[in-house]
C-alpha cells in the first residue's frame, strides 16, 4: 500500500490541470495581440485591457450582472430563509408537497425552465429585462438557499427559539434576536452560492434577457463578432480573478460559521 | 393568593405522527392541582407525556382539549412569552451567540428594563448560582454544570411565578447531579416559587419533591408524597417504576372491602389494597418490597409473624446489603434484602439452604393490576 | 392560532412566489402544447403535435441518444469523481473541503470561454496536436475530441466532476471510520471493505451525483451547440431551435413536456432513494 | 390574526406591482435596435450621437434572420431592427414594420435605387438598403489538397471532416438546391424531399455547423476546418488580416448575394419614433457607411459611400457596382411563412437525422 502514497495527490493534480488548463489559457490569450486564438502566439498586449475600461456597453453589462445578481440572491435567500424555517420548525397540511414542489426546480433543466417562464412572461405581457432574468434566478437559487438555512437550522435545537419566547419575547422578536444571528452563516453561505450561479447563468438567461443583458449573455453576443473575442476573454480572466475571491470569502465565513458555534 | 400556582383540568395533546398519519396521543385527560410554591415532579419513563404536559405549561404545544390555569388565571391559548412560567431546558438552550451575562439579562432586555437594573439583576442572579466571574464568557467556553447554572439564573432573573425544570440534570455525572439536587432544593425554599420539574430518575423525584405525579403512556397514574407513592403504590406500574418489588400472582379466595385473603408459599395471608380500593374474589396481584421481607434459619422460631419454607437459589453481596432470592414450595420467587449491620438475628445463608420466610401482614399489599 | 398565523406568514411569499413563476409558467407550457400553431386560440385543442412528436422517428431517435450521452457522461463523471471525494475524506487531511472547493473554483469563470479555451487546446493547432505532430504519431492536424457525441461527453464530464463529487463527499464524510475498522478488525482486505462496507454506505450519495449529472445533461444544448458538430447535436437543440428559430411553440412545448416528464419519472425514482441531505452539499 | 395574514398579502402584492410597473417603464421609454451582434459601434451612427449625447441605443442582439424574426414575432419590443431582404415582406405581411417617410432622411436620396427598391411593398418604403455583400467558400489555400471550384465541392470526399456550413435552414436549403440545379423559391414536394436527401449526404462531409462568424473565423484560424461555407467577406477580412492563407471563392454556380437594411418597428411612436428617423439618418449617413464598409469589407447601399471605401477592397471584394454585382450572384429571395415552415422542418430533421 505505502508506494501507492503519490497516488492520490497525483490524481488529485491530474484534475486540477485538467480543470484549470482552459483558464490558464483563457489568462493567457488575454494578453495575446491578436484577435484569433491560435498558436503561435502574436505578441505580448495589455491592450485588451485597456479597450476593457473603454467599452461602456461591457461595463454595463457587468453592472446589470451585478444588480441581477445581489437582488435575485437577496430574495432567494430572503424566500429561502422563511420556507426553511417553516418546514424546519412547524408540521402543516401540504409539508411534504410544499417542499417537494420547492425543491423541483434543481432537477428541471434550465431550458424547460427558461422555456416555461419565457411563455409565462409572453402570456401575461410582461417585457422580457433584467426584472425577469432575476425572477427566473430566484426560482433556481430558491431550492439552494432553502437546503443550506434548513441544514444549519437542523443544526441547533429549536429549544433556542422556545427559551426566547420563555424568557418573554414575541416569536418574531426571537427570530430576529436568535434565529437570524444563529443562522446568519448560513444566510450569507446562500446569497453567496445563489450569487455565484446567478452570476454565471446562461441557458436560463438566454430565455429571459430583453435588452439589458447580463455578462454571460454579452459575451455570448460578443463572441459572434471576432473582433471582440479577445476583449471578452479579458472579461473572463478578470472575472476569474473575483470569483475567486468572493469563493474564498465565502469559504472563510464558512469556516468561520462553523467555529463560532461548534457548541 | 391563589391556592393554586398550576391547575390542569381535562389536558390532552395529539400528536400527529409523520410517518404514518396516525394519530397519537401524548397526554391524555390528565387533571391535576399544583399548589403555590410547591416541589412538584412528574416522575415517569420516556415518553409518558410529562415533557409534553411541561411544554403545555410552558406554552409551547396548546392543547388539543381541556384547560390550563396558571395563577387562576385561564392561560390555555396564551403564547409562551406572555405566561408567568419560565423553562429550564435539558439541554439548557443557551443562546450560543451571546455571552453568560447577555443570556442572563435577554429577559429583562426583553421587558425593557432600565439599564442599571439589568445589571444589578444579573449579578445578583449570578451570584446566587455562584457564577459571578464568568459573566464574560461564551456558553460553549462553559461545562455542562455551569451552562446548567446560567440556564437556571436565565430563568430565575426574572422572578417567575413557576419554574418548569425539564430533566435538568439530566446530562450531568453523578456526583455533580447529587450536588446540584441538593442545590435546587435549597434555592426553591428559599425563594419560595413553584417548581415543576420533571424526571425519569425515581430517586431524584422521591429526594427533592414535596409531590410527585408518576405518568405512563400519556396517564396520570398517582399523584402523592414521596412517602405516599413509595409506600402506598396504587398500581403494578408504579410499584415497579419506584423502587423494588416483588410481584406474585394469587387467587383471592375471600375479600371483605379493601381486604382480601390469598395462599403464599401454603399459608393463607391476609393483605389490603394501598389505596383503599375494594377487592373482590379472582386473580390479583400479590406486592412486597425486598427490603419488608426476613429470612429466618429453617429451624428457627418465627414468632407472631407469617413464616413460609422456602429455599435459597441465589445470593449476591452489594456492599450494605445482601441479595438473596429465594423459591417458596409453590415454585414462586422473591427476592429479598437483608441489611447487613451485625444484628444478632443476621444469619448467612448458602445457596440451597432451607429457610423461613417472614414478613408482616401490614408491609404487603394486593394491586389488581 | 398562533402556530397556524406563524406558518401562514412564513410560508405566504414562498408559496406565492412558487405559484406564480414556477407552477403557473408550467401549466401555461402545458397549455402551449395543445394549440395549433404559435398564436392561434387554445380552442379548439389540437394533439397533433403530440403525434408528430410521436411519429417522427428523429425526435425519439434524439431523445433517446441524448439519453444515453446523459447516461454515458453521468457514469464517467461519477467514475472519475469517485476516487477524487474518497481520496479527499480518506487522506486529504482537514483542508480537504478547501481541496474540493479549489476544484470547484474554475466553474465561476464563463462556461462559454472555457469551452471556447478548449477547442483551442484539443484544436488542429493546439498543443495536443502540435505535441502528437511532433512526436510523428500524426501526420496531420485533426482536431481530436471535438465535435462528436465523445466531445460533449469530455466537455461535460469536464464541467460535472467538481460538483458530482460533492455528494459523494459528504456521505462518505458521514461514514464512521469504526466501521471500516471494524471491517478490517474481522479480517477483511482493504478491497473486501471497500467493496462490501464503504461502497455500499456511500450509494445515496452515487445515486445523488449520478442524477444530478444525468438531468441537466439530458436537456443539455449549449454544450451540443459549442462542440457537438454535425453528430453530437442533442434533443435540447431541437426544443431550443423550435422556440428561438422555428417559432413552432406548440411543438417546442410538447418536447419540453416530454423532457419534463422523463425528468419527474427519475425525480420520483430519486426521492426514494436519497434524502435532501446530499443536495444540500451541492450547494 | 387575519390582520397579520392580509397585512403580509398586502406585501407580497404591493412587491409584485411594483416590479410590474417598474418592467412596463423601463420598456416603454427605451429607444432599442434589433441588430446583427458586433453592428453596434458609434463609428456607424455618429450623428444620431450628436443629436442624442446622452442616450445611446440599446441594443439586443441577433445571430441570424430566423433568430430575429422569431424575437420579433414573439413579441418583443424594438424600435429598429436590421433584417435581409429575403425577410422584408414577412416583416411587412405581419405588421411588424411601419411604412417610412423618406422625406425625414436627408441621406435617402444617396442610396442605390435598385437596391431601395427592395424595400419597397404597396408603394411603400418599409426597409432601407445598408448593407449588402457575398457568401461564399472560405477555403484554406493551403491546407486543402486541391481548390474546390464549385458549391458542388462541398460533397466531395477528400474534405470530409473539414467542412462546416452555416447553421441556418434558407443558406442551407439553397446551396443545396444550387447544386441540384432547383430553384429554391419555386421548389416542389419531390425538390424538397431531393434537397433533404443532398443536404442529409453532406453530413459525412461536415465537422459542424457554424453558428457565428467568430466560430468560423476561428475554426479556419486553428486549421480544423479547411471550407467554411456561406462564409461572409467579414470573416476573410479578419484571416487576411491575421495572416492565414485564405481565399474568398467563386464558386461555378455563383456566389450568394445579400442586401440587409433597416426597418422601424409598428409600434414605435413618439420620441422614439424621432429617435428612429433620427438614427436611421445617422447610418445612411455617407461617412457611417463607409466606416462600416471598411471595417467589415461589405458592400454599402450608397455611391458616395462606396467612395470612401479602401480601393484595395473594392478590388478585393468586387464592391464597384452593387446592381452589377448583384445580378451576378444567386440572391436571396423573398420566402414565405409556408415555405419557411418546410425549410425550417427539412433543415431540424437534417440535423437531428444520421
Amino acid at each position: 500500500m505505502k508506494q501507492l502514497k503519490w497516488l492520490g495527490p497525483f490524481y488529485y493534480s491530474l484534475l486540477a490541470l485538467f480543470l484549470y488548463l482552459p483558464i490558464l489559457f483563457l489568462i493567457l490569450f488575454s494578453f495575446n495581440d491578436s484577435v484569433v486564438l491560435t498558436f503561435p502566439l502574436k505578441g505580448f498586449t495589455i491592450r485588451w485591457y485597456q479597450q476593457l475600461l473603454q467599452t461602456p456597453e461591457l461595463l454595463a453589462a457587468f453592472r446589470n450582472t451585478l444588480w441581477v445578481a445581489v437582488t435575485s440572491s437577496f430574495f432567494a435567500t430572503l424566500l429561502g430563509a422563511m420556507a426553511a424555517i417553516a418546514i424546519s420548525r412547524y408540521t402543516f397540511w401540504g409539508k411534504r408537497l410544499f417542499s417537494s414542489v420547492a425543491t423541483f426546480p434543481i432537477v428541471i433543466p434550465y431550458l424547460v425552465l427558461g422555456v416555461a417562464l419565457l411563455l409565462f412572461f409572453n402570456a401575461i405581457g410582461i417585457p422580457l429585462n433584467l426584472w425577469t432574468v432575476g425572477i427566473g434566478h430566484v426560482v433556481i437559487n430558491l431550492p439552494y438557499a432553502m437546503l443550506i438555512i434548513g441544514a444549519r437550522l437542523a443544526g441547533f435545537s429549536a429549544n433556542l427559539e422556545e427559551a426566547s419566547m420563555d424568557l418573554g419575547e414575541t416569536y418574531w422578536g426571537t427570530l430576529r434576536r436568535v434565529t437570524i444571528p444563529i443562522i446568519m452563516p448560513s444566510l450569507i453561505a446562500a446569497f453567496l452560492s445563489s450569487f455565484s450561479t446567478s452570476f454565471d447563468e446562461f441557458a436560463l438567461t438566454f430565455f429571459l434577457t430583453g435588452t439589458k443583458t447580463t455578462l454571460p449573455i454579452y459575451l455570448y453576443s460578443q463572441l459572434r463578432f471576432p473582433q471582440r473575442l479577445p476583449l471578452a476573454i479579458t472579461v473572463a480572466a478578470v472575472v476569474i480573478v473575483i470569483s475567486s475571491l468572493l469563493l474564498i470569502l465565502s469559504e472563510w465565513l464558512r469556516h468561520w460559521g462553523e467555529k463560532a458555534y461548534k457548541a | 393568593m391563589e391556592k393554586f400556582s398550576v391547575q390542569l383540568f381535562d389536558i390532552s395533546k395529539d400528536f400527529e405522527e409523520t410517518d404514518s398519519k396516525q394519530m397519537f396521543t401524548a397526554v391524555n385527560n390528565i387533571t391535576l392541582d399544583i399548589n403555590q410554591g410547591e416541589f412538584f415532579t412528574m416522575l415517569g419513563p420516556s415518553g409518558c407525556g410529562k415533557t409534553t404536559t411541561l411544554r403545555l405549561i410552558a406554552g409551547f404545544e396548546v392543547p388539543t382539549s381541556g384547560r390550563i390555569l396558571i395563577q387562576g388565571k385561564d392561560s390555555t391559548g396564551i403564547p409562551p412569552y406572555k405566561r408567568p412560567v419560565h423553562t429550564v431546558f435539558q439541554n439548557y438552550a443557551l443562546f450560543p451567540h451571546m455571552t453568560v451575562a447577555q443570556n442572563v439579562a435577554y429577559g429583562l432586555k426583553v421587558k425593557r428594563v432600565p439599564k442599571t437594573e439589568q445589571e444589578t439583576r444579573v449579578a445578583e442572579a449570578l451570584a446566587m448560582v455562584h457564577l459571578s466571574r464568568l459573566g464574560n464568557r461564551m456558553p460553549a467556553q462553559l461545562s455542562g454544570g455551569e451552562q446548567q447554572r446560567v440556564a437556571l439564573a436565565r430563568a430565575l432573573v426574572n422572578n417567575p411565578e413557576v419554574l418548569l425544570l425539564d430533566e435538568p440534570l439530566g446530562a450531568l455525572d453523578l456526583k455533580l447531579r447529587k450536588e446540584m439536587q441538593w442545590e435546587l432544593k435549597q434555592l426553591q425554599q428559599k425563594l419560595g416559587i413553584t417548581f415543576i420539574y420533571v424526571t425519569h430518575d425515581q430517586e431524584e423525584a422521591l429526594t427533592m419533591s414535596d409531590r410527585i405525579a408518576v405518568l405512563s403512556e400519556g396517564n396520570l397514574i398517582q399523584v402523592g408524597t414521596p412517602d405516599e407513592i413509595y409506600n402506598y403504590p396504587n398500581s403494578r406500574f408504579v410499584a415497579a417504576f419506584i423502587g423494588e418489588t416483588n410481584f406474585l400472582d394469587v387467587n383471592l379466595d375471600k375479600t371483605e372491602g379493601f381486604k382480601a385473603w390469598c395462599q403464599i408459599g401454603g399459608q393463607t395471608i391476609c393483605a389490603e389494597h394501598p389505596d383503599d380500593l375494594p377487592l373482590f374474589p379472582g386473580k390479583a396481584i400479590f406486592a412486597i418490597r425486598p427490603e419488608k421481607i426476613r429470612l429466618f434459619a429453617q429451624n428457627s422460631q418465627v414468632k407472631g409473624e407469617i413464616a413460609i419454607s422456602a429455599k435459597i437459589t441465589n445470593r449476591t453481596f452489594i456492599g450494605t446489603d445482601i441479595r438473596y432470592v429465594v423459591i417458596l414450595n409453590d415454585g414462586q420467587k422473591l427476592t429479598t434484602l437483608t441489611r447487613l449491620n451485625g444484628d444478632a438475628e443476621n444469619v448467612h445463608f448458602e445457596i440451597g439452604d432451607k429457610i423461613q420466610v417472614s414478613f408482616l401482614e401490614k408491609d404487603a399489599f394486593i394491586l389488581t393490576e | 392560532m398562533e402556530k397556524k398565523r406563524r406558518v401562514i406568514t412564513l410560508l405566504s411569499i414562498p408559496s406565492i412566489w412558487l405559484l406564480l413563476f414556477f407552477v403557473l409558467p408550467f401549466t401555461i407550457m402545458l397549455l402551449f402544447s395543445i394549440r395549433e400553431t404559435t398564436f392561434s386560440p387554445i380552442f379548439p385543442p389540437t394533439l397533433s403535435h403530440y403525434i408528430e412528436f410521436l411519429t417522427t422517428p428523429v425526435y425519439l431517435r434524439l431523445l433517446l441518444s441524448s439519453a444515453w450521452i446523459a447516461f454515458v457522461t453521468a457514469v464517467i463523471t461519477i467514475l472519475l469523481a469517485y476516487p477524487l471525494a474518497y481520496y479527499l475524506i480518506f487522506h486529504g487531511g482537514k483542508h480537504r473541503l478547501a481541496l474540493l472547493s479549489f476544484l470547484i473554483l474554475p466553474a465561476w469563470t464563463s462556461y462559454l470561454l472555457r469551452v471556447l479555451a478548449w477547442k483551442v487546446i484539443l484544436g488542429s493547432n493546439g498543443i495536443i496536436n502540435t505535441f502528437l505532430l511532433s512526436l510523428g504519431l500524426i501526420d496531420e492536424g485533426m482536431p481530436i475530441f471535438l465535435y462528436s457525441q465523445s466531445a460533449v461527453i469530455i466537455t461535460l464530464v469536464y464541467v460535472w466532476i467538481p460538483y458530482a463529487a460533492l455528494p459523494i463527499f459528504s456521505t462518505l464524510e458521514r461514514i464512521d471510520i469504526k466501521l471500516i475498522e471494524a471491517s478490517q478488525d474481522l479480517g477483511a482486505s482493504p478491497l473486501r471493505t471497500f467493496l462490501r462496507v464503504t461502497l455500499p454506505l456511500s450509494t445515496p450519495g452515487l445515486v445523488s451525483a449520478f442524477f444530478f449529472v444525468f438531468i441537466p445533461s439530458l436537456g443539455e444544448w449549449v454544450t451540443p451547440s459549442l462542440v457537438g458538430g454535425a453528430d453530437g447535436i442533442m434533443y435540447g437543440n431541437l426544443v431550443q431551435t423550435q422556440f428561438l428559430r422555428g417559432l413552432n411553440w406548440p411543438m417546442g412545448t410538447v418536447m419540453s413536456t416530454v423532457l419534463l416528464l422523463i425528468v419527474s419519472v427519475f425525480t420520483m425514482l430519486f426521492n426514494r432513494h436519497v434524502t435532501m441531505k446530499e443536495m444540500s452539499a451541492l450547494a | 390574526m387575519k390582520l397579520t395574514s392580509v397585512f403580509h398579502l398586502a406585501v407580497v402584492f404591493t412587491l409584485l406591482a411594483l416590479m410590474l410597473s417598474a418592467c412596463g417603464g423601463a420598456a416603454d421609454g427605451e429607444f432599442v435596435i434589433l441588430e446583427w451582434a458586433g453592428y453596434e459601434s458609434e463609428a456607424y451612427w455618429e450623428p444620431y450621437a450628436e443629436q442624442y449625447p446622452d442616450q445611446p441605443p440599446s441594443y439586443s442582439f441577433f445571430g441570424d434572420d430566423a433568430e430575429a424574426f422569431a424575437k420579433a414575432q414573439s413579441g418583443f419590443e424594438f424600435s429598429v431592427i436590421h433584417p435581409c431582404s429575403s425577410w422584408w415582406q414577412l416583416y411587412v405581411e405581419n405588421g411588424l414594420v411601419q411604412p417610412i417617410d423618406t422625406s425625414r432622411l436627408s441621406n435617402f436620396d444617396n442610396l442605390y435605387p435598385d437596391l431601395v427598391a427592395l424595400g419597397n411593398f404597396n408603394g411603400q418604403q418599409y426597409f432601407l438598403p445598408w448593407d449588402w455583400g457575398y457568401e461564399s467558400m472560405l477555403v484554406r489555400s493551403d491546407l486543402v489538397p486541391e481548390m474546390p471550384t464549385a458549391w458542388a465541392d462541398l460533397w466531395d470526399p477528400q474534405y470530409a471532416g473539414h467542412v462546416s456550413i452555416f447553421d441556418s435552414s434558407e443558406v442551407a436549403y439553397v446551396v443545396a438546391a444550387l447544386t441540384l440545379d432547383i430553384d429554391p423559391y419555386n421548389a416542389s414536394d419531390a425538390d424538397s424531399e431531393a434537397i433533404k436527401q443532398k443536404l442529409l449526404e453532406l453530413k459525412p462531409n461536415l465537422l459542424n455547423y457554424w453558428v457565428d462568424y467568430t466560430e468560423l473565423s476561428q475554426m479556419l484560424a486553428q486549421g480544423d476546418i479547411w471550407i467554411g461555407a456561406n462564409a461572409w467577406s467579414d470573416s476573410y477580412a479578419i484571416l487576411l488580416d491575421e495572416g492565414v492563407e485564405v481565399e474568398y471563392l467563386q464558386p461555378e454556380e455563383g456566389r450568394l448575394g445579400w442586401v440587409c437594411g433597416f426597418g422601424i418597428s409598428a409600434n414605435t411612436t413618439g420620441a422614439s419614433l424621432d429617435k428612429a428617423y433620427a438614427y436611421l439618418d445617422a447610418v445612411l449617413d455617407t461617412q457611417s457607411m463607409a466606416n462600416f464598409g471598411n471595417e467589415y469589407y461589405y458592400g454599402v447601399a450608397s455611391e458616395e459611400a462606396t467612395k470612401l471605401l479602401d480601393p484595395y477592397i473594392i478590388e478585393l471584394m468586387d464592391l464597384e457596382d452593387p446592381v452589377a454585382a448583384l445580378n451576378n450572384t444567386f440572391f436571396y429571395q423573398t420566402i414565405s411563412e409556408d415555405q419557411r415552415v418546410v425549410i425550417e422542418q427539412i433543415w431540424t430533421e437534417v440535423k437531428a437525422g444520421q
